[in-house]
């Protein structure tokens, strides 16, 4: 009879297990206060993404890296027409923030997505094929873990000229997939043991099915948590490099703005320029890792709030 | 149908299994662990056959050598008279069409992010057995075989929806589904509640006698063995201790050890029979060196200077009951 | 007087879905030096009711009602900081999962000691220590694993040393929440035998609880067979397990298979446990019962005298006794 | 016995990493486009006077002969000689490691400890108020970016308020006075590190607190605070003695892992701060092309965090009986 | 000890080396420029050379090719007397050694004489225009120091390396500081030099002092904190210029006086005339017209700088050719883009989408092609990294998009240095790029050094690879031209050939702002690269 009910409830969505999961998931991410607040500040940066393609169509002097105020020419404070005011050539800075929001989404999602895509690859190889494998894919992990990114890519940089941005997120990922992997190849290596792989194993299944069809949506979920931790791991070694003088020249990010403030010497007269990136870098950051935190909640089951008492 | 002699399903010969530790590069080495050592037994078709002892006796690794989840050490394994050991590839899949396995946790045994219809159609599937219509027929079967009724209300439901003994249904259904020959039951109701473990039971028992399937039922209570299986191995310390029916086995043990656990067990139904406690064993005996002789020598009562040394090998008391003690 | 005596306790656990009502209605009592078990099927309440006389049930857990008078005093009613000097020094208690039970970077000894010292401190560190060899020698461990870390111990021996534990205050109540379901037979065969010892060496009021029959048959005067957050059925040992009253009594025990006797079928118990945030109107056990009787479906049970000091709660008794 | 065999795997399989990071760093900077001669852009330096000096550098010799050169340099512990300061770099570099021991070891224990504390402050107050002002205190204050973050503190404390000095590590005032003293000198470092070591702190601390925060909120369902709490001790002690212990296990972990992260804000720090450290030093001295000082400087880095992470890996041993390599 | 008239002086950098002959960078030289002395220094106004460490100009004695100079009576400080032994000691050892950047000022000397200890006399293989203002000015070291660190280096396998990395704790010279002490990532702090050969005397019409005790250079990392130490009194004097931003804070501030300077500085774009498409001179004057150096220099200069028409800084007046075409002056941006396009039309280029529409209105080119029908193919402009100069760095970013308004596909590229110098100066595998120099010599013969035919090779100076026989011949006679008039007309001439040719083109020329605390020093001496000179230092007083 339990049975029946239950059966009348959730007939329509059983047939769509994605759905149902995010529901659910959704309904407990709704519950997390941090969620909500990194959720809203994350929309709130997406739209400052979007919003950024409309300066440069409002007038040329809204271009955020070529364009001028024909009458401004040097930092000025809010006005009218510049809203968060000028930069030292009369660039104007909002656009520049907004293109900025734009750079860091591009920098931190792709960074983020291709080291995870690297670090759930090497991180199930090395659990699932064990041995060898594992034991150089863990030292060579090891190895780059060791390495402080920001230092690793300043290097790099300095070696092989001015990077471009692309090449900046290729080599974030490239230094930011051990801990991903490492994650990974435990949950494979425990995943490895657990009966089902084995029930598998008995009924026939092959290498590869087991590895797409029982370890590989087990492991996404914590693979798609560590994404959001790598993009501010990204944004913030990216910024941390422009300030430093070595970003992409030709992009206008948050960390580049820092720069022209820091180098330029208006840090201490225009707070209007300085204080901007800055506050955007550290809340985008600061949404990203709400974000994560939630989401740990929504698949971490023994954080699951069944006691809350609220 | 107790001694079909000559019909063995599954003989398995010599068997050994030592793991060895794999130290990492410089690592230092720890000690091999002898899981099995030694250990002959015969199944025959259609029995239930139990395999008896305290955890980390060997129990599970009877089972996975069987099925080739576990790499054997020395010794032979026969499948209807052919020699199943170490098979690879085409031959192993094939050899898995007959051979099936239950786990011993429910919880642990099914895909999280597998629907009931995916877990117990997936054989079917690995071995390309009918096309998705048929096989979905087919799961409904035997899903409604292990008693799963409606088959249809639990195709698309994910194991974290499901009770520990539906649970447990749905990995018998998905063993039985490729009808094999030979199942392993690794203690698939020790995570349960006996009103649930007895309802599994049943359906052991019903497969065997509607499917024919032959089984090898591994527990660590008597009890359980008793109720299931035509005949019982005790197992200890990797070695066999006792094979016999199960009525010989439980009304008459001969090897101190399975006396032991024996005595140990409650009995209630007897009612005002307060049993005695812990007489029977004695505290671990000293070994001198590496340990050679009888597994059991440590904490046996009633051994002798030649259990330290040597190792008994399995005597035949009677027709179908095996010892391996020197003193009986 | 009693040791202690329960009445009418009702504990509810506050969830998303709504209370769940972990125990309900349940009344028993206990003598100094009388051991009392409690079986039934996972999830029934056993825990809870430990924990609830404990003072410990977790923060979302509620007394709904009842009282617990233990020696005269009804620990509802005490403060917090009296309830937790009570606590070990009155009332022990051995943990269902005994295996995680001992900090694992402390020293055994030192956990022992410390169960002393909290209620003791003029003791000192080192008669405290002095007392735990005593102790360690009561329950049958070597002297010399004092200074071990928990991990250095076996499973028996953990278990052994929680015994000492709760025997460093010397109690008049313990409450053993499954103490030997981790371990093997013969293990948990001393370790039940040591118990039993020690209880008639120092007169301690046992409430067992565990969901082997078989154990709590052999351990305990009376048994109480709890379903569902009930009890529905309780009395000495003899009369529940020859004259089972109870439907659910009477399936339970059919559904457990046995050494001893003739080798009988099993009959399972169909169907599942009921959900206890909304649970069934009548008798809890109606829908998976063998002997339903529309009555049961309405009427809310109530208790039926069997015999002295054996009852049960079932409709069909009530109809049968009268 | 067991721990020293560990310790000596550890340490050669820290060997060969550093090996393996010695090489890539070798082969990272000779392939790399430009030599340092080139980069002389004054005129009066002659194409003859830069072949000269190649030849002085030993650039135009055969990549495997430079390549054991290195490593004999290496060996010899020289590092070779800076091209920036034509002096050895390892002069240079004992010249400025401790300032950045002094101000990195401070933060990161000061930051751990107080992280831990609050840490665990917090998760006894789960879910009231105190519990997500820390929570969220600390999220904010760890994902501020730390250059800006200086930049706001030299704002605001240097430049507005004019309390703390905001660059450098000691003032000349004192040390060109004959008569100041250890003490005197000492109190003059503490003062120019206010703002660097507040820096560090603000970023570092938060981390350390929710790590405790979550672990300690795992302890805490562990079954032996149950025991802990059958036994009648007072809460407090539940938390401090038993709970504690346990929960701070992951954070000295973390404390290893998180360290090649901490080292980049060690060095955004010292350059905003002119901190005359090595992270500030390897910044510089990238931007210079200072190779032979660039390399020995990651090299140090790399070696410091390698030996930490090992020194962390037995200090958790130590600490967790369980623990037996 | 702390001296109570000590000028404290802010760096932004550490010095790298005092040892003379390995230091290039200008922090070293800020220090040892006090220490050690040159024969001759220019004068703060005329720039002309005046006598320093010599008594008089030097002789020329035509017929032998030799010059004979006097010195004054001078002492090193550590009390021995300066002689011309010294003299002849360093020229030696710079042509023994080969030292880089010194060898090719003074390998034409055959051979040098010291007939007394007042007298030094050079011998010339070649009549060399550079020899006096160069070769006489470069600083003197001391026989007595360096001669047993010359004989151990000798002994060793590298002898010039093992002389340049020799660390000098305690440099000796003739200046009027004397280093007392370095602590390394603080200060340095250089006493007065009590036996000082100018103190108290009157030279070129100047007092000398010094008349401070000491200074103290305090090393800061970042402008920021050297300006918040400068407002707040802890430094006399930012040695450095000092950006736009912090102008209008330090202006506020009365006891802050800031010298605006010129410089001589060169920053320019250079073209790859090797190959197509720059070996075309009409799509260098297109490109040097649409250039906007008004933009540049009030945009990304914020105004503080100066418009270069020729190679040659302005404030170099004596060379400095006035009468140079000048590309696209006085146009705006529409001009420049029409004015360019005349040009690249006349001379054959041709767009899908011409810059200039036929109603005359500019819009956005598309589709160049160079006159032979090929279409122009992207090329990059490599700049030095915004770390290293945001002003270059940004400087490429805008005529990229100048470009591209005439359809020219440019990309700027920001290129870390060495990889830049390696393509261009070494590999000449580039299209263009933009360099510059802040502290070009005042002798123009790096105009020669630019462009000679012969310079155009691995590592040779004439990076475009420009070739012209006409000025190869002008330019080889100015450099044996020793009279200065006659010079003169042949650097004229050059700086016109190129400015028609553009195988550069000038940039920028940016002004030197140096803030000063006005309250404690009088006596700052204004010159060509800012007040921190040695008359400066000579003449300072305290109020
Ligand atoms: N993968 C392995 N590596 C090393 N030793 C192993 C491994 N698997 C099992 N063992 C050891 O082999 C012995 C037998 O283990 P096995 O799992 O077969 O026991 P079991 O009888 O099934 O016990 P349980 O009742 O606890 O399931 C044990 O001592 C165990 O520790
Ligand atoms: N903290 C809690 N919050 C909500 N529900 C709980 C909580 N603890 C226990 N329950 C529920 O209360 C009921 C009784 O739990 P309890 O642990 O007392 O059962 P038990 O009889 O001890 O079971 P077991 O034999 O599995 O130990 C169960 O349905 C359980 O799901
Ligand atoms: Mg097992
Ligand atoms: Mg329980």
């Amino acid at each position: 009879m339990a049975e029946e009910t239950f059966r009348t409830e959730t007939k329509g969505m059983e047939r769509y297990p994605g759905l149902t999961a995010f529901l659910e998931g959704w309904g407990i991410f709704r519950q997390s206060l941090l969620g909500k607040i990194g959720l809203v500040l994350l929309i709130m940066f997406a739209l400052m993404a979007l919003c950024s393609y409309i300066p440069p169509l409002i007038d040329p002097m809204y271009n955020p890296m070529t364009g001028v105020d024909p009458v401004i020419t040097c930092s000025t404070g809010p006005s009218r027409a510049h809203w968060l005011g000028t930069d030292f050539m009369g660039r104007d800075i909002l656009s520049q923030l907004l293109a900025g929001a734009r750079v860091a989404f591009m920098v931190g999602v792709s960074a983020a997505f291709m080291s995870i895509v690297l670090g759930t690859a090497i991180g199930m190889t090395a659990g699932y094929m064990g041995r060898f494998m594992d034991t150089f894919l863990m030292r060579l992990a090891d190895m780059i873990m060791v390495m402080p990114t920001l230092l690793v890519v300043l290097i790099l940089a300095a070696v092989f000229g001015q990077l471009n941005i692309w090449t900046i997120v290729l080599i974030i990922a490239l230094f930011r997939w051990p801990g991903v992997s490492r994650i990974i190849r435990g949950q494979t290596l425990s995943l490895k043991q657990r009966p089902f792989i084995e029930a598998a194993k008995v009924a026939g299944a092959s290498h590869v099915r087991i590895i797409f069809r029982h370890i590989m949506p087990n492991v996404l979920p914590l693979a798609f948590l560590f994404m959001t931790f790598r993009v501010t791991s990204a944004i913030i070694i990216e910024a941390a490099l422009a300030f430093l003088g070595f970003g992409d020249p030709g992009t206008v990010s948050w960390g580049m703005m820092l720069q022209w403030v820091w180098k330029t010497g208006h840090m201490f007269k225009a707070p209007y320029w300085l204080l901007p990136p800055g506050i955007c870098i550290s809340l985008i950051t600061l949404s990203f890792y709400m974000l994560g935190r939630a989401m740990d909640e929504v698949l971490d089951p023994r954080l699951r709030k069944e006691d809350q008492t609220d | 149908m107790m001694e079909n002699q000559g019909n063995a399903i599954i003989e398995i010969q010599n068997v050994s299994k030592v793991y060895r530790s794999r130290g990492a590069l410089f690592g230092v080495r720890a000690k091999d662990v002898v899981a099995l050592r030694q250990v002959s037994l015969k199944i025959y078709k259609g029995e239930i056959f139990g395999l008896v002892g305290e955890s980390g006796s060997g129990k599970t690794t009877v089972g996975r050598l069987i099925v080739g989840l576990e790499e054997i050490t020395s010794g032979e394994i026969f499948l209807d008279q052919e020699n199943v050991t170490g098979l690879k590839g085409k031959a192993l899949k094939a050899f898995r069409r007959k051979v099936q396995m239950i786990f011993q946790d429910p919880y642990q045994s099914l895909n999280p992010q597998r629907s009931v219809l995916d877990t117990v159609s997936e054989p079917l599937s690995i071995h390309r057995v009918g096309r998705s219509a048929d096989r979905k027929e087919m799961a409904h079967k035997v899903l409604k075989s292990v008693g799963l009724s409606p088959p249809e209300a639990f195709f698309y439901r994910y194991p974290h929806r499901l009770s520990g003994g539906q649970r447990q249904r749905v990995a018998i259904a998905r063993a039985m589904v490729l009808n094999p020959e030979f199942v392993i039951a690794d203690e698939p109701t020790s995570m349960l509640d006996a009103s649930i473990s007895a309802q599994i039971f049943n359906i052991l028992l019903k497969m065997r006698s509607t499917f024919h399937v032959t089984q090898m039922f591994i527990t660590h209570s008597l009890a359980a063995a008793r109720y299931l299986c035509d005949r019982i191995a005790v197992i200890y310390r990797g070695q066999v201790m006792e094979v016999g029916s199960g009525e010989t086995i439980i009304r008459n043990p001969r090897h101190p050890y399975t006396q032991a656990l024996i005595d140990a067990l409650p009995k209630f139904k007897g009612s005002g029979e307060i049993k005695q406690y812990g007489t029977l064993l004695i505290e671990e005996r000293e070994v001198n060196g590496e340990p050679m002789g009888c597994p059991f020598y440590p904490r046996c009562t009633v051994a002798e200077i030649r259990c330290e040394r040597e190792i008994p090998g399995l005597r035949m008391l009677e027709e179908g009951h095996y010892v391996a003690c020197f003193n009986v | 007087m009693a040791l202690l005596e329960v009445e009418d306790l009702c504990i509810d656990y506050k969830t998303k879905n709504g209370y769940l009502k972990a125990v309900d209605g349940v009344s028993f009592s206990l003598e100094r030096g009388a051991s009392l078990g409690f079986v039934g099927e996972s999830g029934c309440g056993k825990t809870t009711i430990g924990m609830g006389l404990m003072g410990m049930l977790p923060p979302n857990g509620v007394v709904r009602r009842g009282r617990i008078l233990f020696e005269g005093e009804d620990l509802l009613r005490v403060s917090a900081e009296e309830m937790r000097r009570v606590r070990w020094r009155k009332i022990a208690m051995i943990f269902q999962a005994a295996m995680n039970a001992l900090n694992p970077v402390q020293r055994v000894g030192e956990q022992v000691a410390e169960a002393m010292l909290v209620h003791n401190p003029s003791l000192g560190k080192e008669k405290a220590l002095k007392a735990v060899e005593e102790l360690f020698e009561l329950v049958g461990l070597q002297t010399d694993r004092i200074r071990d870390y928990p991990h250095q111990y076996s499973g028996g021996m953990k278990q052994r040393a929680i015994i000492a534990m709760s025997l460093a205050c010397r109690p008049s109540l313990i409450i053993a929440d499954e103490p030997t379901t981790a371990l093997d037979v013969i293990v948990q065969d001393q370790i039940l035998a040591e118990i039993r010892a020690l209880q008639k060496e120092f007169n301690i009021g046992i409430i067992f609880i565990s969901h082997d029959i078989s154990i709590v048959a052999d351990m305990c005067h009376d048994i109480g067979i709890m379903y569902a957050g009930q009890l529905v059925e309780y009395g000495p040992r003899e009369d529940v397990f020859d004259s089972p009253a109870h439907p659910y009594t009477r399936a339970l025990l059919s559904s457990f298979p046995t050494l001893t006797g003739k080798r009988t079928d099993l009959v399972p118990i169909a169907g599942e446990t009921p959900d206890l945030v909304h649970p069934p109107e009548g008798c809890r056990f109606y829908d998976r019962c063998q002997e339903q009787i529309p009555a049961c479906r309405e009427k809310v049970s109530r208790w039926v005298a069997i015999s002295p000091g054996h009852k049960a709660l079932c409709c069909r008794c009530e109809m049968d006794g009268r | 016995m067991e721990l020293r065999r560990y310790i000596l795997k550890r340490l050669v399989q820290i060997t060969i990493i550093f090996f393996v990071i010695l090489t890539v760093l070798f082969l990272l900077f000779r392939l790399a486009p430009g030599d340092p001669v080139s980069r002389m852009v004054d005129p009066d330096m002659t194409p003859e006077d830069a072949e000269q000096l190649i030849h002085q550098l030993g650039l135009d010799k055969p990549l495997g002969i430079q390549y054991l050169v290195y490593l004999k340099n290496f060996f010899t512990g020289h590092f070779g000689i800076s091209f920036h300061y034509g002096e050895p770099v390892v002069d240079v570099i004992w010249n400025r490691l401790p300032n950045t021991i002094l101000l990195f070891t401070t933060s990161i224990i000061l930051s751990a400890l107080v992280g831990i504390f609050l840490g665990k402050i917090a998760s006894w107050h789960k879910g009231e108020k105190t519990d997500s002002v820390m929570t969220i205190g600390a999220l904010v204050t760890h994902t501020l970016f730390l250059p800006w973050l200086a930049l706001i503190l030299i704002w605001v404390f240097g430049y507005k308020l004019g309390w703390f000095p905001i660059n450098g590590m000691i003032s000349e005032e004192v040390w060109l006075d004959p008569d100041a003293g250890f003490i005197a000198k000492g109190l003059d470092i503490g003062y120019h590190m206010i703002l660097p070591l507040t820096t560090l702190f603000l970023i570092h601390f938060g981390a350390y607190l929710l790590i405790m925060r979550s672990s300690m909120l795992e302890t805490l369902k562990e079954d032996y605070i149950l025991t802990a709490r059958a036994k009648g001790l007072e809460e407090k002690d539940i938390r401090d003695r038993h709970a504690a212990p346990n929960a701070a296990l992951p954070v000295v972990t973390s404390v290893g892992l998180s360290l090649a992260f901490s080292i980049n804000g060690g060095a955004l720090t010292e350059t905003v701060f002119t901190w005359p450290g090595i992270g500030r030093e390897l910044v510089f001295s990238v931007s210079q092309n200072d190779y032979p000082l660039a390399q020995a400087s990651f090299l140090l880095i790399a070696i410091v965090v390698l030996i930490s992470n090992l020194v962390v890996d037995v200090l958790y041993a130590y600490l967790d009986p369980r623990i037996r390599y | 000890s702390q001296a109570a008239d000590m000028l404290k002086v802010g760096l932004l950098e550490e010095p790298k080396s005092l040892n003379v002959w390995r230091a290039s960078d200008r922090w070293s030289w800020k220090v040892l420029g006090m220490i050690y002395q040159p024969l001759y220094v220019r004068d703060p106004e005329t720039l002309d050379l005046v006598p320093w460490l010599a008594a008089e100009a030097p002789e020329l004695d035509a017929d032998t090719l030799s010059y004979t100079v006097k010195l004054r009576p001078a002492k090193w400080s550590d009390g021995t007397a300066f002689t011309s032994e010294d003299v002849a000691f360093t020229a030696r050892l710079i042509n023994e050694f080969e030292i880089p950047r010194y060898r090719y000022k003074w390998q034409f000397v055959d051979k040098i004489e010291t007939p007394d200890p007042q007298t030094v006399r050079f011998y010339l293989k070649e009549p060399k225009a550079i020899f006096v203002p160069r070769s006489l000015t470069i600083p003197i070291a001391q026989k007595k120091q360096w001669a047993p660190i010359v004989e151990q280096a000798k002994k060793t396998e590298k002898p010039l390396s093992t002389l340049l990395n020799h660390k000098m704790e305690k440099p000796i010279g003739c200046g009027p500081f004397v280093l007392e002490e370095w602590r390394s990532g603080a200060y340095l702090y250089l006493k007065k030099n009590e036996q000082f050969f100018g103190s108290g005397k009157e030279i070129n019409g100047r007092a000398l002092g010094p008349h401070i005790d000491g200074l103290l250079f305090k090393v800061f990392g970042t402008s920021d904190a050297a300006v918040l130490a400068m407002k707040k009194g802890s430094i006399d004097f930012f040695w450095w210029g000092v950006q736009s931003g912090y102008m209008d804070d330090l202006r506020q501030n009365r006891d802050i006086r800031l010298f605006t300077s010129e410089r001589s500085a060169l920053y320019y774009m250079g073209f790859n005339v090797r190959r197509p498409p720059f070996n075309d001179p009409h799509l260098r004057r297109a490109a040097a017209m649409l250039i906007d150096e008004d933009f540049i220099l009030n945009r990304i200069l914020q105004g503080y700088g100066i418009k270069m028409h020729s190679l040659v800084p302005p404030g170099n007046v004596y060379w400095y050719c006035p009468d140079v075409p000048r590309h696209g002056e006085g146009l705006d941006r529409e001009g420049r883009i029409k004015k360019a396009y005349e040009i690249l039309q006349k001379a054959g280029y041709t767009w899908e989408v011409p810059p200039v529409d036929e109603s005359g209105d500019v819009v956005k080119g598309e589709g160049i092609r160079l006159p032979d029908g090929k279409s122009m193919e992207k090329f990059t402009i490599l700049t030095p990294p915004a770390d290293y100069d945001p002003h270059r760095a940004m400087c490429g970013m805008m005529m990229q998009e100048w470009f591209r308004m005439l359809g020219i596909p440019a990309y700027s590229k920001p290129t870390a240095f060495g990889s830049l110098l390696e393509q261009v100066k070494v590999k000449h595998d580039f299209e263009a790029f933009v360099l510059g120099y802040g502290r070009l010599s005042l002798d123009p013969d790096y105009l020669r050094t630019f462009f000679l035919s012969r310079n155009d090779k691995r590592r040779g100076w004439n990076m475009s690879g420009y070739h012209n026989p006409d000025f190869d011949r002008i330019a080889d006679k100015s450099a044996e031209t020793m009279v200065r008039a006659e010079r003169r007309e042949l650097i004229w001439e050059m700086q016109k050939i190129l400015m028609r040719d553009v195988p550069y083109i000038p940039l920028y020329n940016p002004k030197l702002v140096e803030a000063v605390r006005a309250e404690r020093f009088k006596g700052w001496v204004e010159m060509l690269g800012g007040v921190g000179n040695i008359w400066t230092f000579c003449e300072l007083q305290p109020k």
